[in-house]
């Protein structure tokens, strides 16, 4: 726990600008360069929409933690979803693309018997 | 932290500027999405997304830009983007849009060109 | 779980401000003014300094739910604390002449088998 | 969000001035204090802490002007507040601290008053 940032917000679009906020505040505080918290707010946003998809309801769960210049975002969906009939602009193949080309490593595990979705990300050498 | 988000409409030489405030994320998408798809019904043939005053747009909101440029494209019409931030031309780099939209550096260019 | 926003930060003082943001941005979605969204900024970290005390480890966990433009936030601490030998500059009085001030209810209950303080605010009617 | 803070001093008319801008809470707090335990400790006797710049200040904070104006006194000397953003002055006055500090609302009136 210790050193670990958690977050829970409703699958709620207008929420999401709480899971930027946290990821911005994090690399601040561990002195990343401001492309690089540009990068981490867009990436993290990305994360959760990739997660949410078409999900409707429940709840997305995002951990932040922070070592030695290198910040890891883990985020699951917790809680049953009723799916959206969006379909039309589906950004999925946009959301993977951003996500690629902004971090140093990404990937799926389970954890606690949940499917989740990470990315992690180096602080530049040269603060930018 | 600013919340403020705001899409303004003028016309410009016959064409339709649309200028963009703050961030587009998926919580302002869906205002630009109505904006445009608005647009496309009344028949305008020429639009101009201003996107200089953006400062953080993510893959639903170019998700919005794309589906309004095909149905430019589709209905013989044009949409271009003016982008002056090196924050946004970096996030259509990166996912290969600057291929598909005309990008612009000023309004002006964008009318004109 | 719908509707309501979870937080857990390690009782590391750097953080705190993730608190903060969280209680701006949803008095901020909620269209709080600019006056409430500053005091509910000042009492959640208030609410936060007073629960974790003099404890150095653990983290605080906080919980905001809003409600027809009503803002409660809660805060309780998870993990157990290894006391700061602080004790000059113990702000305590302060931060509950603050709390006291800028909110509308305030109090103290068991949620989850754990002592937790909350609060609770209105916006107002005019948009200051 | 702004996480820019500063402490930056300057003698005006043999006054020590101490000027902060940004959020004073519970991370930065600790800065000002060691700034005003320095002063003290090199018996500084007239101290003004100009806030006009701050954004946000907690109980933290405040305890840490309250401990610096008792050594102040202790020693003989003065410290007085700098305050022009109605917001700090709320929070001073919420505190009833407005009674136990000097607050002027320029450094040139702090500095001769
Ligand atoms: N490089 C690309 N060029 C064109 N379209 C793309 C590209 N990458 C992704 N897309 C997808 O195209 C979608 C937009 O099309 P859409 O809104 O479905 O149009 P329509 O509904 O008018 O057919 C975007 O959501 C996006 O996911
Ligand atoms: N209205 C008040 N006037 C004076 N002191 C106050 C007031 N309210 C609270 N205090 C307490 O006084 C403390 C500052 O004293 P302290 O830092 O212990 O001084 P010292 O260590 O120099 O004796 C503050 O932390 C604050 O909690």
């Amino acid at each position: 726990m210790n050193g670990t940032v958690e977050l829970t917000i409703p699958v709620r679009s207008d929420l999401l600008i709480l899971a930027r906020l946290t990821a911005a505040a994090m690399a601040g505080r561990a002195e990343f360069g401001i492309e690089d918290i540009e990068d981490l707010r867009l990436v993290v946003e990305e994360l959760c929409l990739s997660v949410i998809g078409r999900n409707k309801t429940g709840a997305v769960h995002l951990h932040f933690t922070e070592d030695a210049g290198v910040i890891t975002v883990g985020c699951s969906l917790w809680g049953e979803g009723d799916l959206d009939e969006r379909g039309e602009d589906d950004p999925d193949d946009l959301s993977l693309r951003i996500i690629e080309a902004l971090v140093d490593e990404y990937g799926e595990d389970m954890a606690d018997g949940r499917r989740q979705a990470w990315i992690r990300k180096h602080r530049s050498k040269v603060a930018s | 932290m600013d919340l403020t988000f705001e899409i303004a409409e003028k016309r410009v030489d016959g064409v339709s500027v649309v200028t963009v405030t703050g961030e587009i994320d998926v919580a302002t998408a869906p205002d630009l999405k109505e904006c445009l798809v608005t647009q496309a019904a009344e028949g305008v043939s020429a639009i101009v997304v201003d996107l200089s005053g953006v400062s953080f747009i993510d893959s639903t909101a170019l998700g919005v830009l794309v589906g309004a440029f095909r149905r430019q494209e589709e209905a013989g019409g044009t949409l271009k983007l003016v982008v002056t931030e090196p924050r946004i031309l970096k996030v259509l780099e990166i996912t290969a849009l600057t291929s598909v939209f005309p990008v612009f550096a000023s309004v002006e260019e964008a009318v004109g060109g």
